[in-house]
């Protein structure tokens, strides 16, 4: 139980897949300049994020592994995680219109988001078990959408804030995020997985 | 007639202007400023010199390149708050271009880039602590320790001080100790009575300094509070998180944690409180905010101080909570005269 | 008598009194100036309209502009005198624009005109007293200048709980209603004691600051020589406890939910200024003509409170408060929280002016310049009404209306609070008051776009529907001339050539009947354009000829005669949307079919016109009782309308039951009923205008009887009158006919 | 060449299954409609001017879910395009000059005692805001009007006038602060005039 609670602070704080890892950058700043867009793309994430780790975990010891085929994880991954993207933006787009409308691009963007093939790759690399790739995923995917939240709303703020002109945009938004890393230093050391 | 045309109201309180309430922080500071002098040396002093001439500076730079009037904005004594809050917080025996690096990183990085005073979402003191912090950990790191309990068993005089900051001083290691949150922090198997016997660090002597030092500036913070500069939420909220969380470990577990009153009375527990988690530019903004902003910090200084990496979480707790407060302001906003109840969140329309 | 529980409101600050120079010298009473300006619109709502020309003399107390629209009031003549100029002046607003007004010359007789006071008002209906009030045109002294019989009337929404008389003045400066309670002591209880019978309060309390000790002595006095139940509660000074909403939350410890007004929670408001003037109004007959208002500020001498003519010019009375011109850097209407600055002296007093303050430099320094918010947050723990100020500047500044909307903007009452306690001296009322605006204009666009789609759309329908019709038509014809050959041709039974034949012949007659239906619900729209035009000339008319008590009657009519024209319209777009759809279903099996659509249509008519003739009754109704209510001259002729309206209404019902149960409908019946209905609301029109053709020659006749000076124009107006009423009873008489000869055809 | 086969093979029947998932996600998924016209129209100004080079503001509406640019319309102006880029998330870009520049609102008075009763200016009139019959004066709804200029072309004898919507007393409203020490430093702040164009 407690290696499982260690694995969510893992992901979520120690070594947070946007702050720590740098993971999953492009989605971060693209997606957060509105609070409303990025709490969707955060569910929207975590669904895929945790699907995609579940059904790559299920893939690779279960089709891969015993064919000795580990060496086609990566492109099988690809493969997995772009279904799982496919199937999630239809049922947003049938289940709502509106979030679909708001999540645009980002949506079928979140297949090259490298979280998601990073979770997948470090689940196999840290020889996670079933629930442990789940968790590992689902913490991963809580992780990015609490900084992406918390980031969307600090960005409405700088938005507004008397930004010299050539800092203007993604630039702010670049030195805000490596402000935050810094800040998220303080939990170097918390937990060692 | 030439009369005047402007917008109600047409009277303002007198007196108390923007740099009216920096001044009066800086102020505020004193008490502890002249303790830690009084125990560790000059070299606090010195630091606060280095410190206040670097913000001035770099403030007046960046703002002659966005040609902006610099008279007006120095004026309003932020930067010089920026610099006395980062020289307090730094170590005594610092080198000076630590100092610099902490104090242009955060007046240019931490405040003017974001458009100056008002606009930073982040504390400038505690970025350019954290930087120089994960930076430079081994100048950052030593602390004088009170000349009763150090190995020379005097106190740094001003010149080695001018020395140890601008040159480098060989004997520095026998005027040096852990703090007490550092020696507890590497009480590595000990459990905390025998730490508390054997650990110089956590000497009574060396435990009694540091709660002289929190005395003044809870003294300074309550000189802020009487003349309404600072509301009382934020320090009460974070000096009770605090409390409840040590208190909780503590009696959980007596053996290996350390009492309440030893993690409000070391390190910069006070400082942090009333002087850091209080700035309003990056702390969330109404009461109810500033209270769940207070004991985040709280809770975060405990778990940092507890588990984490480094001996003192004050900086990272408040940046973490700068990185929070935007969001919480979402949610705790007062309930308006005439609502039945607040609105949260971002939902246009009437009331819920 | 202070035993009442005083509660208290979130924020509020404590700036210096600075009351006592003004209540040093006794009550002024300024000579009259050389010209009275009096402004159009001295309250909210639309500006009076003027009743007076160039030239005329007035007296003094005579009404010299009407009540224009509910939320307007009349306007009286301060003095007797000329009226010299009908134009636009400088007027007391923030902005300094200029405005309409009406410039009265003084004779300096001060003759009164003819007093009508009601000293009977305890046996009177309350409306009746309310609406002497509003012919005295009185509105509420302290602040916004809203109508006061509107806000009486609006008490009877819910039973009140409470009716608090403010006299809480918590302005800086301002002590005209202080020396108003000293002076007026009596009658302010008289007058209060009269809103308390006209709205049926239990209970009155009178909220009083305690750093007025003299008037709190007074009243205390007054009240027990009168023996008096009023409630005087003295309040702590605090600004801003003399806002309405903050002074209810003092005393009551409830609070005005947000958008709406005290009277939504069974309370009622009223300044004491507003209760002497009811007082006056009441017992005297003197309409609201003058005013106390404070004169102070250190570039006056003489600072002092003064009763003044409204229309006086500042300048007027900054002289005879003594001004020191050099001294004067700004002038202030209002307090220093509130007030906003003049650019010229020129303006004159309204009827909410309570107070000119001319401060010199040193008193009222020019702001420091605005530094960057640091979000301190003490205007937070000012704001009386718990907003987040600085949030509301954030956004303010970046123009994210929305968010400032969510973060209750509105709720904002700009009483400066937070201006005052800012430490980067930011003009934080200055940017609610843009950014409202910004939302206010936001929202009249939309609203405005939305109008512009709704038209735009409307003609677009129209002009395919026209162009429908014409190809209808065109088609109609061609077919009609098609098959009368084929009839002459084959007169043989039906065989299978006659089948498309049968389909054309069944089109082209539907056809006309639909095109019947739809021409004549164009021509229904037709008369009620120019019925609607003929109201709104007759509205137009009422006001020019200042017949005051029709105007509200009017204004209703032409408001009712604009929905039923909107609604005709739909119909008509229905009718003739519904024409081309139908035409290619038709098949020569179901002729049955076809010749129920046309029925079905008239019945659904029938039903609409059935609906809209009882809504016409209820509308009718209504007018009646307010008429009633107003006693206008008038009410005989809505009496008439409404037994019309009535009949109609039957006979709808009635004709709507007969054809209804019969399901297998003939193939004309219907449609000549459908007919037959035109006709019949076509023929109630003309009634209903030949019922108001009379009822204006009555009511000229009545003119003509009391006011024989102008007699010719009245007479002239009478035979147009007549005229008109000739011409409706001839078409009405046509139109009977026509419908008699429908009938017959049928 | 055995696991090259597998390989391939696996591949394959993974796509194979995964495509059959896709599949049945679409047709059990499937979503009708765009409801995007809609949006698009409320954000545009119905003004109905048709300078966008469409018959009207829906029209103009269905080109841009169809891929029409943002910036066609000079009565919206720049708050228009920024909140259609809002809605349609791309870039919010500057009008087009080509078809016509931002102007106050305004508009169209008829000089009456010029006017012949033509009728052509009714018939231009996009929101039936010009009253008036043949031979008859025709005047504007001023309430109604969205200024749209479309009456003043087809005027024979040029007695319409667009004239600007004047400040009154009633809509009067106090201008925005000029923000931090701007007001008696007079500054040039050099950096912020690109934002107010923003």
């Amino acid at each position: 139980m407690t290696e499982y609670l260690l694995i969510l602070v893992s992901t979520i704080l120690v070594n947070n897949f946007v702050l720590v890892q740098f993971l999953g950058l492009c989605p971060f700043m693209g997606v957060s300049g509105k609070l409303e867009t990025s709490i969707g793309m955060a569910m929207a994430t975590t669904f895929v994020l945790t699907l995609s780790s579940l059904c790559s975990y299920l893939t690779y010891t279960y089709i891969l592994q015993p064919f000795g085929l580990e060496y086609l994880q990566t492109i099988s991954f690809i493969l997995v995680i772009a279904v799982v993207v496919q199937f999630t933006e239809m049922v947003v787009h049938k289940t709502s219109p509106l979030l679909y409308r708001v999540l645009g691009i980002f949506l079928p963007l979140i297949t090259t988001n490298c979280a998601v093939l990073g979770v997948a790759l470090q689940n196999i690399s840290k020889q996670n078990g079933f629930v442990e790739s789940i968790l590992y995923g689902f913490g991963a995917a809580v992780g990015f959408s609490f900084v992406l939240i918390l980031f969307s709303a600090m960005r409405e703020r700088i938005n507004v804030a008397d930004v010299p002109v050539v800092f203007r945009g993604s630039a702010i938004g670049m030195i805000t995020a490596g402000l935050m890393a810094l800040a998220f230093m303080g939990f170097t050391a918390l937990v060692q997985i | 007639m030439a009369l005047l045309r402007i917008t109600s109201p047409h009277t303002q309180r007198a007196g108390r202007r923007t740099s009216w309430v920096m001044q009066m922080v800086i102020y505020a500071t004193l008490p502890g400023i002249i303790v830690q002098t009084w125990l560790f040396g000059w070299g606090t002093v010195i630091n606060l010199a280095i410190a206040g001439v670097a913000a001035l500076l770099s403030e007046a730079a960046i703002l002659a390149m966005r040609r902006r009037p610099i008279r007006f904005f120095l004026q309003d004594y932020s930067a010089l708050l920026t610099a006395v809050l980062l020289g307090i917080a730094l170590p005594p025996t610092v080198p000076w271009w630590v100092t610099v690096t902490a104090v242009s990183f955060a007046i240019v990085f931490a405040k003017q880039i974001y458009g100056g005073l008002g606009n930073n979402p982040f504390n400038p003191a505690m970025v350019g602590y954290a930087i120089v912090l994960v930076s430079f950990p081994v100048p950052m790191s030593q602390w004088l320790g009170v000349s009763s309990v150090v190995a020379s068993g005097e106190m740094l005089s001003f010149s080695q001080s001018l020395q140890a900051i601008f040159h480098q001083l060989p004997v520095i290691d026998s005027y040096t100790m852990a703090t007490p949150l550092d020696g507890f922090k590497h009480k590595e198997l000990l459990d905390s009575q025998s730490a508390f016997e054997t650990l110089p660090a956590l000497q009574a002597a060396s435990i009694d300094s540091w709660l002289w030092v929190n005395l003044a500036y809870l003294m300074g913070g309550l000189a802020l509070l009487w003349l309404r500069i600072i509301t009382w939420h934020t320090p009460a909220a974070l000096l009770g998180a605090l409390l409840v969380m040590s208190g909780l470990f503590y009696v959980f577990d007596t053996s290996n944690a350390a009492s309440p009153f030893f993690h409000l009375t070391t390190g910069a527990a006070m400082f942090g409180a009333f002087f850091i988690a209080t700035d309003p530019v990056s702390s969330c903004t109404s009461n109810r905010g500033k209270l769940i902003y207070g004991a985040g910090i709280g809770i975060l200084i405990y778990i940092i101080r507890t588990w984490g990496g480094y001996p003192d979480g004050v900086a990272f707790g408040v940046l973490l909570m700068n990185f929070a407060a935007p969001l919480i302001d979402y949610y705790t906003q007062p309930r308006t005269y005439g609502h039945k109840k607040a609105k949260t969140g971002l939902k246009i329309g009437g009331d819920h | 008598m202070q035993t009442a529980q005083v509660f208290s409101f979130h924020g509020g600050i404590h700036p210096e009194e600075n009351k006592t120079q003004s209540l040093q010298l006794p009550l002024g009473k300024p000579s009259l100036p050389k010209e009275l300006i009096l402004p159009l619109s001295q309250h909210i709502g639309q500006a009076s309209v003027p009743l007076v020309a160039i030239g005329d003399q007035v007296l003094k107390g005579a009404p010299i502009a009407a009540n224009n629209g509910l939320l307007s009031s009349h306007l009286h003549a301060p003095t007797s005198g000329t009226i010299t100029a009908i134009e636009s002046r400088p007027i007391a607003h923030p902005s300094g624009l200029s405005d309409l007004c009406i410039v009265l010359q003084p004779d300096g007789k001060e003759t009164w005109t003819e007093l009508k006071p009601l000293p009977n008002w305890q046996q009177l209906d309350a409306t009746e007293v309310i609406s002497h009030l509003a012919d005295m045109g009185i509105v509420g002294m302290g602040g916004a200048g809203f109508p006061t019989q509107v806000k009486l009337q609006g008490a009877h929404k819910k039973p009140l709980s409470h009716f608090i008389i403010n006299a809480a003045e918590c302005e800086p400066y301002i002590t005209s209603d202080d020396t108003l309670i000293r002076e007026k002591t009596r009658e302010l209880v008289l007058g209060i004691e009269l809103f308390q019978h006209l709205v049926q309060a239990e209970q009155v309390t009178i909220g009083i600051e305690d750093n007025k000790p003299t008037a709190i002595a007074a009243l205390n006095k007054t009240l027990t020589e009168c023996n008096s139940k009023i409630q005087l509660v003295v309040v702590p000074t605090k600004y801003p406890s003399g806002g309405e909403r903050q002074l209810i939350q003092l005393l009551t410890g409830q609070e005005v939910p947000s958008g709406q007004y005290p009277a939504d929670i069974g309370i009622l408001c009223q300044n004491v200024g507003t209760c002497v003037a009811g007082y006056e109004a009441v017992y005297l007959g003197k309409p609201l003509i003058s005013r106390i208002t404070t004169l102070t500020g250190k570039a006056l001498n003489a600072p002092q409170n003064v009763d003044v003519l409204l229309g006086t010019p500042v300048a007027h009375l900054l002289a005879y408060a003594d001004l020191q011109e050099k001294q004067l850097n700004r002038l202030i209407i209002g307090g220093p929280m509130m007030g906003y600055t003049l650019d010229s002296a020129a303006v004159p007093i309204v009827k909410t002016t309570n107070c000119i303050l001319a401060a010199n430099k040193k008193e009222l320094p020019a702001p420091a310049p605005e530094q960057a918010c640091i979000r301190c947050g003490m205007c937070e723990q000012a704001c009386p009404a718990s907003l987040l100020p600085q949030q509301l500047l954030w956004f303010s500044k970046s123009q994210e209306l929305e968010k400032a909307e969510h973060y209750n903007l509105f709720d904002c009452i700009e009483c400066g609070a937070c201006s005052y306690v800012c430490p980067s001296s930011i003009p934080l009322v200055q940017y609610y008051r843009h950014t409202k605006s910004s939302i206010r204009d936001a929202r009249e666009a939309a609203v405005k776009s939305d109008l512009a789609k709704q038209r735009f759309e409307a003609r677009k329908a129209r002009q395919d529907a026209e162009a429908a019709e014409k190809e209808a038509k065109r088609l109609a014809r061609q077919q009609a001339s098609a098959s009368k050959a084929v009839q002459t041709k084959k007169t043989a039974p039906a065989t299978k050539t006659t089948e498309k034949s049968a389909l054309n012949a069944s089109n082209s007659e539907a056809a006309p009947q639909i095109n019947d239906t739809t021409k004549k619900l164009k021509v229904d729209v037709a008369i009620g354009k120019s019925k609607l035009k003929k109201l709104q000339k007759q509205l137009v008319e009422a006001q020019e000829d200042e017949r005051l008590e029709d105007i509200s009657a009017l204004q209703l009519h032409v408001s009712e005669q604009e929905k039923a024209l909107v609604e005709l319209e739909t119909e008509l777009a229905k009718a003739v949307k519904a024409n081309p759809t139908k035409k290619p279903s038709d098949t020569p099996d179901n002729s049955v079919e076809k010749a129920k659509a046309p029925a079905n249509d008239a019945l659904k008519k029938a039903k609409i016109d059935a609906a809209i003739a009882k809504a016409a009754v209820k509308k009718v109704e209504k007018a009646l009782k307010k008429a009633e209510e107003l006693q206008a001259p008038e009410v005989d002729a809505i009496r008439q309308q409404l037994a019309d309206a009535k009949k109609r209404a039957d006979e709808l019902e009635k004709v709507l039951d007969n054809p209804s149960p019969s399901t297998p409908p003939t193939e004309q019946k219907p449609a000549v009923s459908a007919a037959q209905l035109d006709l019949a609301s076509q023929v109630k029109k003309e009634k209903i205008a030949v019922a108001l053709a009379k009822a204006k020659i009555n009511k000229l006749n009545k003119r003509l009887a009391s006011s024989p000076e102008d007699a010719e124009t009245v007479s002239k107006d009478i035979e147009a009158a007549q005229q008109q009423l000739v011409q409706a009873e001839s078409l009405l008489a046509t139109l009977i006919e026509s419908q008699h000869n429908s009938q017959e055809t049928s | 060449m055995f696991t090259v086969l597998l390989a391939i093979g696996i591949l394959v029947v993974l796509s194979l299954i995964f495509g059959g998932i896709l599949g049945y996600a679409k047709v059990r998924f499937h979503v009708e409609g765009d409801p995007i016209v809609d949006q698009i129209d409320a954000l545009l100004p119905q003004t109905q001017c048709g300078q966008c080079g469409h018959p009207g503001c829906r029209p103009y509406a269905e080109a841009i879910s169809n891929g029409e640019a943002i910036n066609h319309c000079p009565p919206g102006g720049q708050a228009t395009i920024q909140a259609l880029a809002d809605l349609l998330d791309v870039e919010a870009i500057p009008l087009d000059g080509d078809h016509g520049t931002e102007t106050a609102q305004r508009v169209a008075v008829i000089r009456e005692d010029e006017c012949i009763g033509c009728t052509k200016c009714i018939q231009a009139c996009p929101v039936d805001a010009i009253l008036g019959a043949a031979k008859q004066m025709h005047t504007v709804i001023a309430d109604e009007c969205t200024g749209c200029d479309l009456c003043v072309e087809p005027c024979p004898v040029d007695c319409i006038d667009m004239v600007d919507v004047g400040i009154t007393a009633k809509n009067w409203s106090w201008d925005k602060p000029q923000g931090v020490a701007a007001q008696s430093l007079n500054i040039i702040a050099t950096d912020r005039s690109t934002e107010v164009s923003q």
